[in-house]
Parts: structure tokens; C-alpha cells; sequence
């Protein structure tokens, strides 16, 4: 395993830092990845040598502006495999399905069927709940197993032809189980569903050939790609989002305006009303770009070898227990466990105490807690710059928490 | 290790459990939620006809801060009505750096807590709950 | 006149920028305003020391990134006289806006008005014309005099107990005026109508005391305050931001989420779907602290000042003509200008040429342009930083382009 | 002054106006607009049996780029028909720097415009128009 781990983690800043005299072990990175000197370069620049809007101006710093932007969608759209005409910026992952739940989701008519899983983030619940509300669709839910993953064996009975989207995590941010996209993309295919994916816990694991996965739509956010805040990217294929109206109404997304009709310009505009999040998103062009540097063979081993050494590790602690599928097959580096009798927030707590971030709580995803009976996990979420003292900085801490909250 | 927050003394109160469980017929009830967290509080209590707690009972589904309080709560709950519930509180506010001035016991032993402001409801729900109940 | 204009350029590194040999005379501030190192460095101490997600993490960045979030909350509050909870971070400005033509625009009826003028923005037109696609609302238009103001005498026969809001741009990004709010909110009292006001072009110019104002929703941008992209600002009264129901759908926005149903949080979380934009609301934060160290009456004095010069320029170059308002009374720092037989991209083109930066166009004021029978206009917009050379450089420019175009 | 986009040869098309005007009895017309800047453009052309341009008029209502890529247009638009016309936007292609190759005349001209990419639609608007106007 050629995998330089020190020479990554020299790259972001904020893991040199000492806090009340100990190293920074972050391990919450599903919920916020950190961000590398290129990314910070690459938004600095754009502040203190191009800052200007895009689109409009003719001026140097206009069009110094506009160039790093739409190198921004190329970079991104490299990154997935797709063309730079279908990746639509937005806020984040939320905006992004919010947008298709919206725009997409207007097309839609009472009664067809929209299915979803139970693993589901709230981002991915809560927007077609009020499209329910609004337009009188309905919600089918995919059972996840008792491993936590979602069970493709209940979809076929979920299929009707009123079956209009299937929007499923491409991989859980609670368990970290990968979806088997084809098994999904197939059966969508049977009765002409469009397949959703959300992509926030993997894009921040490597280049993906969306193209050559037959799907739809895929979201995710920049935040959890090593990018900035406020960011986000939806891709749909163009037949797509040529075919769906606008969401949020203002500059730039018109082709002409007047009080009696206003027009449409084409996508991906369309969909970017106002002035766009300009530099959030060169940062995560920047991201994208930075991404593409690494080996994600050499990466992904390295990141589930610490997942091993995490697994290994808790089955020796007396009482912890794993939620999620014990093996490393089919899925990202996200591990959520159990401390018997300690709750997740007093572990992650205790952690906290030994320089360890993690997360402890429901996770977005009330419905699988309710489904296991939870009040909630503790979550590692692995990145590439991690590395065996973080997972050992864990383990101890959560050994002195067995060993004192019981 | 920089263990400031989970002390003997706050340990001990959670683990002693003073007041947990249900009450077999209370005359109120009330249940509170921290949607941020997940934690769940559930206070039942006897009321005497002055409307004072005669008897207090808890179930909490949460942390062991949120136990802790609730099993601070519970052991000087009984015999007071809502102005002297109000009264135990402004203790706790005491304790975690709400409001001025020193903390009575049993909550001094929240202290540690006032560092950590993310985990401050998690003190304080047993006490939204309680109030709750008592309106 | 106190205001030290050297010591206030200093503090944008991008102004001390030399391109092609020539300094930059940026005078686009109503694009996009440039941002000082106390914002630079506020987002890049979040980037590299604290950076995490915020509300439900215990580790101590977490605990950092949401006392800075929530800080910010407060600055934003502050700089507009209101309540932190009163505060909604959105996307931009547009954003803000279409929040409210969705959410507010959700309890409305078929039948029922709403009111914008005849110089709004695109981001204060397009919103309420899907409003009215999706719910049968009207919208009523009131006119601009020929100087380019909003016409409040026309104003009381549009009034109708069917009205329900009066949207207008508190100042316009195309001809620098302000409206006369305390008319409108008068006015709009007489039929129990709401105020909103799209600030986008106030809120640069310094604190507000919107409370004083009487009025009821408040909007701005960001970029054009200083701060960075990607963020914006939705000020609401708290009943009615109690009262509104969500617009985005995702996490942190909900009380409990099943799939049979799900209830919110309250206001301003209710409106914050997802991940908000940390680093760009941290941002903002540092811009309306920082906006708060000026002394707003010298620097409007000195803001006004540059106008004055710029307009009795304008006035000895043959075919200039100003579009608006002659005066600096009531007004801001905006100003459009015509260049007879010229086209106002050839002089913006031309002022590049000149190291001058400015806006031409319909300045997504389509509507506007058309009432006036005009293609656009040279648009330019000052901010504090901005000096007599910035005028000096642009008046050289338009007269060269005046020689060598027609 | 880093003036090099507004050259006499641009300013010159420009202002020579060759073609400006309404045809009396168009064959066909086509008007074309770009929404981002709000240049518009309208031509109208009159064709021979054989689908070749017998006449040309513009109507421009834009920046200066635009009417002298609608002059330079005009200027060699007679005699040709869709495919012909296609091999004269090569050449303004050319001249921006969207193609490979040398330029042919007048569209050489147009070369001070291949550095700013904000401006290449308003040269190739006219031809947009045409192109519709042929189709
Ligand atoms: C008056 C006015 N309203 C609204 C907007 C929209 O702001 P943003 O594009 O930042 O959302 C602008 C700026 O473009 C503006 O000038
Ligand atoms: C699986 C999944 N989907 C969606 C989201 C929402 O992303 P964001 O909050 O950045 O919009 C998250 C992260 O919170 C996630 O983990």
C-alpha cells in the first residue's frame, strides 16, 4: 500500500493544530470533511485577485471571475464523468434535492409514487414530504436489513407504474453501506422510474462515471468534499432538466422579463437564480481537482484499513457493539457502534476529551433510529488523511468510557 | 485526556436514579423532547391540594447529563410547588453559567457542564418537563 | 468631512492590485462589493481552526464553528436592529426572497395581491410571478417617475383589501434612489398589507434600525456587503416567521421526522434545511462588524461626495445624459448614465481599457429598461473604499470612448 | 489605456452601416436575441430561386461589436447561400479565436476581440440570426 498518509495530511492546516495541548483527531468527517491549502488557495485567490459577479460584467475582474466559475463546473463535471452543462451549483445536498423535489417534482401528478428508504437522511425525506403535502404523491419505503442496508429484495413490491422516482443514499451516512446502483437502476427500469442518488457520503471518496451508471439526478455537498461551506452541486442528464421548470425565480436563471410573461433561459442557468455561491464554488472546483491527485485505489484501501483496525478494535472493548455490517465489503469508511449503558453523547463526549471528534446522535435519520429501536449511534466517519493514531486516540477513549460512564 | 465533564459527582447522581420510573396514577404528566439530541424526558408527578409534589417520578430516555439532572431534580423535588420548582432551577441555571450567582447543592455538581454549551439542554430538559407538567 | 478613505483601502488587499500595468478603479460595488481582511481572516480562522458542522456536534470544533455561526447570527442583528432569532441565513439574496414568495406565499389565496414597481430587480419580479403560476395570485405594478423613482402617488389606487404585500427595492440598483418607506408602510397600513423591502443595495451603505421601520420582511446579499458568496439574509418578524410554514425540506429544520409525519422546528432553524453556509455566514458576520467600525455619516458624506464629482463630470462630456435622478438627495451611491450614440457595453469595454470597472446593461432590470425604451445603461456604483482617483479614471475613459466611438 | 479592442477596422465596419435597414418584401426574416447583454438583432434577406442571398438588411439594436459583425456580414452575405454563409463564420470563428486558422477579410478585424470572452456573442449574434432567418 503506496499511500502517503503524512504527505496528505500535510495539506490541511487545520490537523497540525493543538488544542488545550493535544493533536486534532477528526473523525466526523460525514458531517464536515476539512479542507486543504488548495482549496483555501484557490478561494483566496478568487477574493483578492477576481472578486467580481459573474455572467454580466465585462470588466477584467468580471471575466477573470466568470472563467474560474465555469472552470469550476468543468472541474466538477470531470470529477463525475459528465457533461459541464448538466451540473447545476447549488447550496448544498439539501438544496440540490430540494431542487429536483421542486422543479421535478411539479411535473409530477396526484397519486404517481415516489420510493425512498428508511436508512434515508432527513434530506432526503423531509423535501418529498412536502411535495406530498403539496401536490399528493405518495411515499413507499424500502425496509433496510438487520445489517443496515437497504433491502432490494423488498423493491420489486414497492414497483407500480405510478412509480415515478426511486431516491436512495448511494451510500448510508449511518452505516456506510454502499447501494447496488445496478440492482436499483434495473428495476427502476421495469416500470420507467427515474433513479435518484444521494451522493453526500461518496463523493468525498473519489471520481465517479455517473454517465455510465443509468442514473438520473445525484446530489452532494462541497462541505463534505473537502470544499466550502455553502455549496453544493446537483447533476441531472440534460433531457432532464431541459424538461423542468424553474425553481427559484431572479437574476440570470430569465430570457426576457416583463410583467405579463417572463422566459426561461436554458439549463443549467435556469436553475441558478441570483448570483451564484461564486467562490464556494471555485473552492470546490478546487476540491474536485484536489481529489483527483490521490490514488483512490491506494485511498480507499488505506481508509478501510482503518475501519479494520476500528472493527478490530472495538470487538475487544467489552460492551460496544457495531451497527451496521461487520465486514469492509461494499462499503465507505462510515462505522456507527453502541456502548452498552453509555449513551452515544456521553461517548462522543468522552471522546472529545481525548482529542477525538466524532458524532453521536440520531444522524439525520430518525426513521432508522425508531426502525432499531435507538436513541441513537456514535459515528466514526473515515477521510484519506486519517490515519492509525486517530483510530487508536478512539479506542482509548472509548475504553475510559466503558470504564467510568457504566 | 482533559476528563473536566464527567466527574464522580455527576456520575453518582446519575447512577443513583433517584426517582426513576413511572408513577402508577399521577395526577400530571408531561413529556418533553430535544429534537437536536434525541433525548426524551418524561415526568410524572403527585400533587397534593396545596399543589405541591408529593410524589415525582422520571423516565429518561438520554444522556447521562440529562439523568444526572433529573436525578438531582427528583431528590428535592417533593414538597415544593411550581414557584419553588422555579427556585431549584435557577440553581441549575447557577451551576452551568446561565444566570449569576452560586449553585445550591445538588447542582454544583453541574458545573463541569458550564464549559460545554452544546450539551446545556440536556441539564435543563428535566426541568422543561417538570414545568410542563406542573402548568 | 473626517473620513480617511487611504486607511480604509488598505484594509482590501484587491485594491492595491496592479493588471496590465494599472491600478483598479472598481466601481461595480453594486455587482459585487469587495470584501476587507477582517472578513478574509474570520472565514479563514473557521477554515483552519474550527471548522466543522454546526448544532449537533459536542467535539470542541464543533462547539467552535457554532459559537461562530451563531455569533455571526448576532452581528447580522445587530447591523439591522433586530432579534438573532428574528435572522434567517439563506443562500443570497434571491434566495431570501423566494423564500418568502414560497413560504409566505403558501398561505395566500387565489385572488389576493401583491405589489412590486416598475424598477424592481428580476429577484423582486420572477418570485412572484411563479407565486402567481402556482397559486393564482395578482400582481399589481406601481410606476416610476421619469427620474427614476418609485411612484408613490400611484401607490393608493393600487391599495386593495385583497393586497396582502408591497415588495419594493429599498434602494434601486439602478438609479441609486430611496424609497420613502415610512409613505409605503403607511400606506400599506390603511389595507393591513405587509412590507417587504429588498435591501440589496441598502445594506452596504451601513446599519439599518428596520424595527423603526415598521415594516416586515427585509432581504440582502452577502457579496454586495462586504462579505463573502453564498450567503444572504432573510429578516422576518418573529409571529410571522412563526406563522410560515418550511420551504426546504432536509435536516436540522424538523422536530420529529417519521414517514407519516413530520413536524418543524421553530423559526429561524425551521428555514435552515441542511447544512447551512457556515464559513460564508462567519463572513457576513465580519463584514457587518466591520461595516459597524466606519462612521456611516462621513462615509455616506464621502460616498456622496465622489457622486457629485462623477455627475458634474458627466455634465462637460458632450452626449452624456444621467438616467435618474440629477440630485444626491435621498439616494446612495449608484448612478447610470447614458453616452449618446454609444452603447453602454462599448463603454463599460472602453473603461476596462481604462482599468475602470463598472456595470452596463439591463442590470437584471428588464422591465425598467423597457419603460424607458432603452437597451441599458453604464452603471456606476461606489462603495467607502472608493476615491477621487476611481472618478477621475472613469470620466477619462468615458470621454475617450465619446472621441473614438461615435 | 490598454485600448486594443476598439480598432479603427472594427469602429470603421461599424460605423459604415453596410446593409442597415429593413427589407421592403423579405423572403424571410429572423430576429435574435442575447439575453444576458439584451443585444437583438433582426435580418431579413431576400433569396434568388436557387436559395442564394439577393439582398441582406440588418436591424441592430446592440453594441458596437454587433453592428460591425452585422456590416461585415452584410458586406459579403450577397450571393451565398446557408452553406456559403456557414464558411464566412468560419471566419469570424476564426478571427475570435473559436476555430483554428487564419481569418479571412473583413472578418480579420475581428481578432482584438479573441481576448475577451464576454464578447464573443455579440459578434456572433448576426450570424445566429441569419442562420435562422436561412433555415
Ligand atoms: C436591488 C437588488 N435586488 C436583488 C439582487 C439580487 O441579489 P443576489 O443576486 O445576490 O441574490 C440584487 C443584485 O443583483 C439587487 O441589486
Ligand atoms: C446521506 C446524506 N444526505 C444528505 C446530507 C445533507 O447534506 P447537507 O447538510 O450538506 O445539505 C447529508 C449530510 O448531512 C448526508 O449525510
Amino acid at each position: 500500500m503506496s499511500f502517503d498518509v503524512a504527505a496528505v495530511r500535510r495539506q490541511f492546516p487545520i490537523l497540525s493544530q493543538i488544542i488545550d495541548g493535544q493533536p486534532v483527531h477528526y473523525l466526523d468527517n460525514g458531517a464536515s470533511a476539512q479542507t486543504p491549502d488548495a482549496v483555501l488557495d484557490a478561494v483566496r485567490t478568487y477574493e483578492t485577485t477576481g472578486r467580481a459577479n459573474v455572467l454580466r460584467g465585462v470588466h477584467r475582474l468580471a471575466e477573470r471571475a466568470t472563467e474560474a466559475y465555469e472552470n469550476a463546473r468543468i472541474e466538477v463535471a470531470d470529477f463525475l464523468s459528465v457533461a459541464p452543462m448538466e451540473i447545476v451549483f447549488t447550496g448544498g445536498c439539501t438544496a440540490a434535492i430540494n431542487l429536483v423535489a421542486y422543479s421535478y417534482g411539479s411535473l409530477l401528478k396526484p397519486g404517481d409514487r415516489i420510493i425512498v428508504s428508511e436508512l434515508e437522511h432527513h434530506s432526503n425525506i423531509v423535501p418529498w414530504q412536502l411535495l406530498r403535502q403539496r401536490s399528493g404523491i405518495e411515499l413507499d419505503v424500502v425496509p433496510v436489513t438487520v445489517n443496515g442496508r437497504i433491502d432490494l429484495n423488498a423493491l420489486p413490491r414497492l414497483l407500480t407504474p405510478r412509480t415515478k422516482l426511486i431516491s436512495l443514499a448511494h451510500v448510508s451516512n449511518v452505516t456506510g453501506t454502499l447501494l447496488d446502483v445496478h440492482a436499483v437502476v434495473t428495476l427502476a427500469k421495469t416500470v420507467g422510474a427515474k433513479v435518484m442518488l444521494d451522493g453526500a457520503q461518496r463523493a468525498p471518496h473519489g471520481p465517479l462515471d455517473l454517465a455510465a451508471m443509468g442514473i438520473d439526478f445525484y446530489a452532494f455537498a462541497g462541505h463534505k468534499a473537502y470544499g466550502p461551506n455553502g455549496i453544493g452541486v446537483l447533476w441531472a442528464k440534460s433531457e432532464l432538466l431541459e424538461a423542468m421548470p424553474p425553481f427559484l425565480g431572479g437574476g440570470s436563471m430569465i430570457g426576457r422579463v416583463t410583467f405579463a410573461e417572463t422566459t426561461w433561459a436554458p439549463p443549467p442557468r435556469r436553475f441558478e437564480a441570483g448570483t451564484p455561491p461564486i467562490g464556494p464554488a471555485i473552492g470546490l472546483g478546487a476540491a474536485c481537482k484536489w481529489m483527483r491527485t490521490l490514488d483512490w485505489n491506494s485511498a480507499h484501501a488505506h481508509e478501510m484499513g482503518l475501519v479494520e483496525r476500528l472493527m478490530d478494535g472495538l470487538q475487544k472493548i467489552d460492551g460496544a457493539t457495531l451497527f451496521g455490517p461487520a465486514s469492509t465489503q461494499n462499503r465507505y469508511p462510515v462505522v456507527s457502534f453502541l456502548l452498552d449503558g453509555v449513551h452515544p453523547h456521553d461517548v462522543a463526549q468522552t471522546l472529545d476529551s481525548f482529542g477525538v471528534a466524532v458524532r453521536a446522535g440520531h444522524h439525520c435519520c430518525q426513521p432508522l433510529m425508531d426502525r432499531f429501536d435507538l436513541d441513537g449511534t456514535t459515528r466514526v466517519s473515515i477521510a484519506p488523511y486519517n490515519d492509525n493514531t486517530d483510530i487508536d486516540a478512539l479506542l482509548t477513549g472509548v475504553q475510559h468510557a466503558a470504564r467510568t460512564l457504566r | 485526556m482533559n476528563d473536566q465533564l464527567y466527574q464522580d459527582r455527576i456520575v453518582s447522581l446519575a447512577k443513583a436514579k433517584t426517582g426513576a420510573g413511572k408513577l402508577a396514577s399521577p395526577t400530571k404528566s408531561a413529556r418533553r423532547d430535544n429534537p437536536l439530541c434525541g433525548d426524551r424526558v418524561i415526568i410524572d408527578v403527585k400533587l397534593d391540594d396545596g399543589g405541591k409534589i408529593s410524589e415525582i417520578g422520571h423516565q429518561v430516555r438520554g444522556c447521562l447529563l440529562c439523568q444526572a439532572s433529573a436525578s438531582a431534580l427528583a431528590s428535592v423535588a417533593v414538597g415544593r410547588n411550581a414557584a419553588g420548582i422555579e427556585k431549584v432551577r435557577l440553581d441549575a441555571e447557577r451551576a452551568i453559567g446561565r444566570e449569576e450567582g452560586e449553585a445550591g447543592e445538588p447542582f454544583s455538581a453541574f458545573a463541569p457542564v458550564k464549559a460545554h454549551k452544546s450539551r446545556h439542554e440536556c441539564v435543563l430538559l428535566p426541568f422543561e418537563a417538570l414545568k410542563d407538567a406542573l402548568s
